[in-house]
């Protein structure tokens, strides 16, 4: 069940593996991409932390707005209207049920919708897909998802130009929701 | 001024603010209002420079063209936060936009205009 | 160094200056080399300029990308006065520079390139 | 027959010409193009003046690669290729023959090569070509072939992308090419 307490708990825990491994994320985005996934995140994450500073005792709604709308005005690659799409479908549906799993099925939608990517495109439907179906979410579930993408060859985003010399890289945008997903189990009270 | 408007975006504020200076030659009663590059500047997309784009053409009906995907999201936001009409476009971007330029300084329909832009589309 | 360089032609300086800024992103180790307006840096393309872009290019073998139709003539004409391998692409120019750069970087043969590349022919 | 001397003196005519109807050959370009025809072909004509006076006892050749290289520095537009192309072809072609019509058929071939263009596309073609093959050259040749660029629709050029919208208007490069030849009578000794 998510509060605002734990989310913003969730989202700090998550900006510290961003702050972590930001350096990982671009170069993940080297080969496939435009190197700069580490650094959108990190700069997106910042976005969000300052938004959410800026709360006055806000709902779940209002504080979901502001992550989405922190990860928006911050990123300034595909991953920010990705990302902020799913925080805006979570703060359209919170008010309605609270619970992790309807909340990030609603997400994986919006992203879905945003980029019109489905799953076994190597983006980060897969991991926000196999994360949102399953029963029990454990940091398994997420690590098979993510790796599963390195044997994908890309149908979206930039790495969708290099074709089959796309397969046997890891998709940084599921990297990053992997993260941000480990960060979730992490955060006591959520699941 | 014309009823239909163009709005440009690009990565790269260059290219976004480059564009007019191509179009008005062809466009002189077009309005043309760019967005280029993250909030910061680096090579990128705003959602929130994209709005100000569409807030600040003249006309109420937009044509829009971007570069590449990303741009199309943030485009795609934009849209979603507007009350302007805003027709978003899947075309070469600067072949796209010259050849729409043209046909609405020459007054000829939306309807026209989407004809012959249909070949151009290429994402 | 790639094998393989890029110049990018367009009526307008900023646009054709600013799309290396878009490339070098995803191609690091690909030479862009471009130009952009007339001689007196009105909107418009020149002979020399163009040729300028051909000799700086650090790669010897180079794919040309443009706007519109004058800018190919100019570009035509630069390359029946160089001894450089020029491949003039009719493809949209930004869209089109981008595969290319991509590809270029990955190491894609030329022919593959040019399948990649034959979808985004729209002059 | 051309030689050094008419050549200076047909090219110094079409310069007069052109002075005089650059706003005119600017306007015409305004429905149907981007409005600078006039300016284009004015510097075109000021670097084919300046590339003359450069030239040192000059033979026909090196005279009609000087207007060529004058014309491609300076116009900026399509047209600056077009007439530096059909120069360039007279240029190789002069030491054959100096007949002005074997050099303006091959300047024809020149500007049909560059532009892709061909009879009835409402280009500058559509003077070049009726001119070429007229058996004798006359005003009246000239005006009836820029005449009918009016009823034509444009398959070349920025006038193209108007379609069924081109008819109605001169095409601009049509009329400087007709002042181009007028000049080429009002010279004495070449026809
Ligand atoms: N159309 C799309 N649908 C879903 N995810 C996408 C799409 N395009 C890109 N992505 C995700 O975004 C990631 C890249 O993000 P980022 O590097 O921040 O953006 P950019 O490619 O604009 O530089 C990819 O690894 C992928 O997971
Ligand atoms: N592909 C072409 N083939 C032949 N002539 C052409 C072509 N494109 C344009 N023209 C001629 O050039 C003229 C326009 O010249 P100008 O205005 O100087 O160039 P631009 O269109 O680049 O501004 C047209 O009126 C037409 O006569
Ligand atoms: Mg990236
Ligand atoms: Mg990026
Ligand atoms: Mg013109
Ligand atoms: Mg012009």
């Amino acid at each position: 069940m998510l509060t605002v307490e734990n989310t913003q708990k969730w989202l700090n825990n998550f900006y510290q593996k961003i702050e972590e491994h930001k350096d990982y994320l671009s170069e993940l985005d080297t080969p496939i991409g435009d190197g700069d996934h580490g650094n959108n995140m990190m700069r997106g994450m910042v976005g969000v932390k300052e938004s959410m500073a800026r709360l006055q005792n806000p709902d779940l709604q209002a504080l979901f707005k502001a992550i989405a709308m922190g990860l928006i005005s911050k990123v300034g690659g595909a991953s920010g209207p990705l990302y902020g799409t799913a925080f805006l479908e979570m703060a359209k549906k919170c008010t309605e049920t609270q619970a992790a799993a309807d909340l990030i099925l609603v997400g994986l939608a919006g992203i879905k919708k945003r980029g019109g990517a489905t799953e076994g495109d190597k983006t980060m439907v897969d991991v926000w897909s196999p994360v949102a179906h399953s029963s029990q979410l454990t940091t398994e579930v997420i690590a098979a998802a993510v790796a599963a993408t390195k044997d994908m060859q890309a149908k979206k985003g930039r790495a969708s130009y290099l074709g089959e010399r796309s397969i046997g890289h890891l998709d940084p945008g599921a990297v990053s929701s992997g993260y941000l997903f480990t960060a979730l189990i992490e955060t006591e009270g959520i699941l | 001024m014309k009823k239909l408007g163009i709005i440009l975006i690009s990565h790269v504020s260059e290219i976004a603010d480059g564009l007019p200076k191509l179009l008005t030659q062809v466009a002189q009663d077009v309005s043309f209002t760019s967005a280029g590059g993250t909030d910061t500047n680096d090579v990128g997309t705003s959602m929130e420079k994209i709005l100000t784009a569409i807030n600040n053409n003249d006309a109420a009906e937009l044509l829009a063209f971007y570069d590449i995907g990303s741009a199309k999201m943030n485009l795609e936001l934009a849209i979603e936060m507007t009350d302007k009409q805003v027709h978003l476009y899947d075309t070469a971007l600067v072949e796209g936009a010259y050849t729409a330029a043209t046909l609405i300084q020459a007054d000829v329909p939306l309807a026209d205009i989407e004809k012959q832009l249909a070949p151009l589309k290429i994402k």
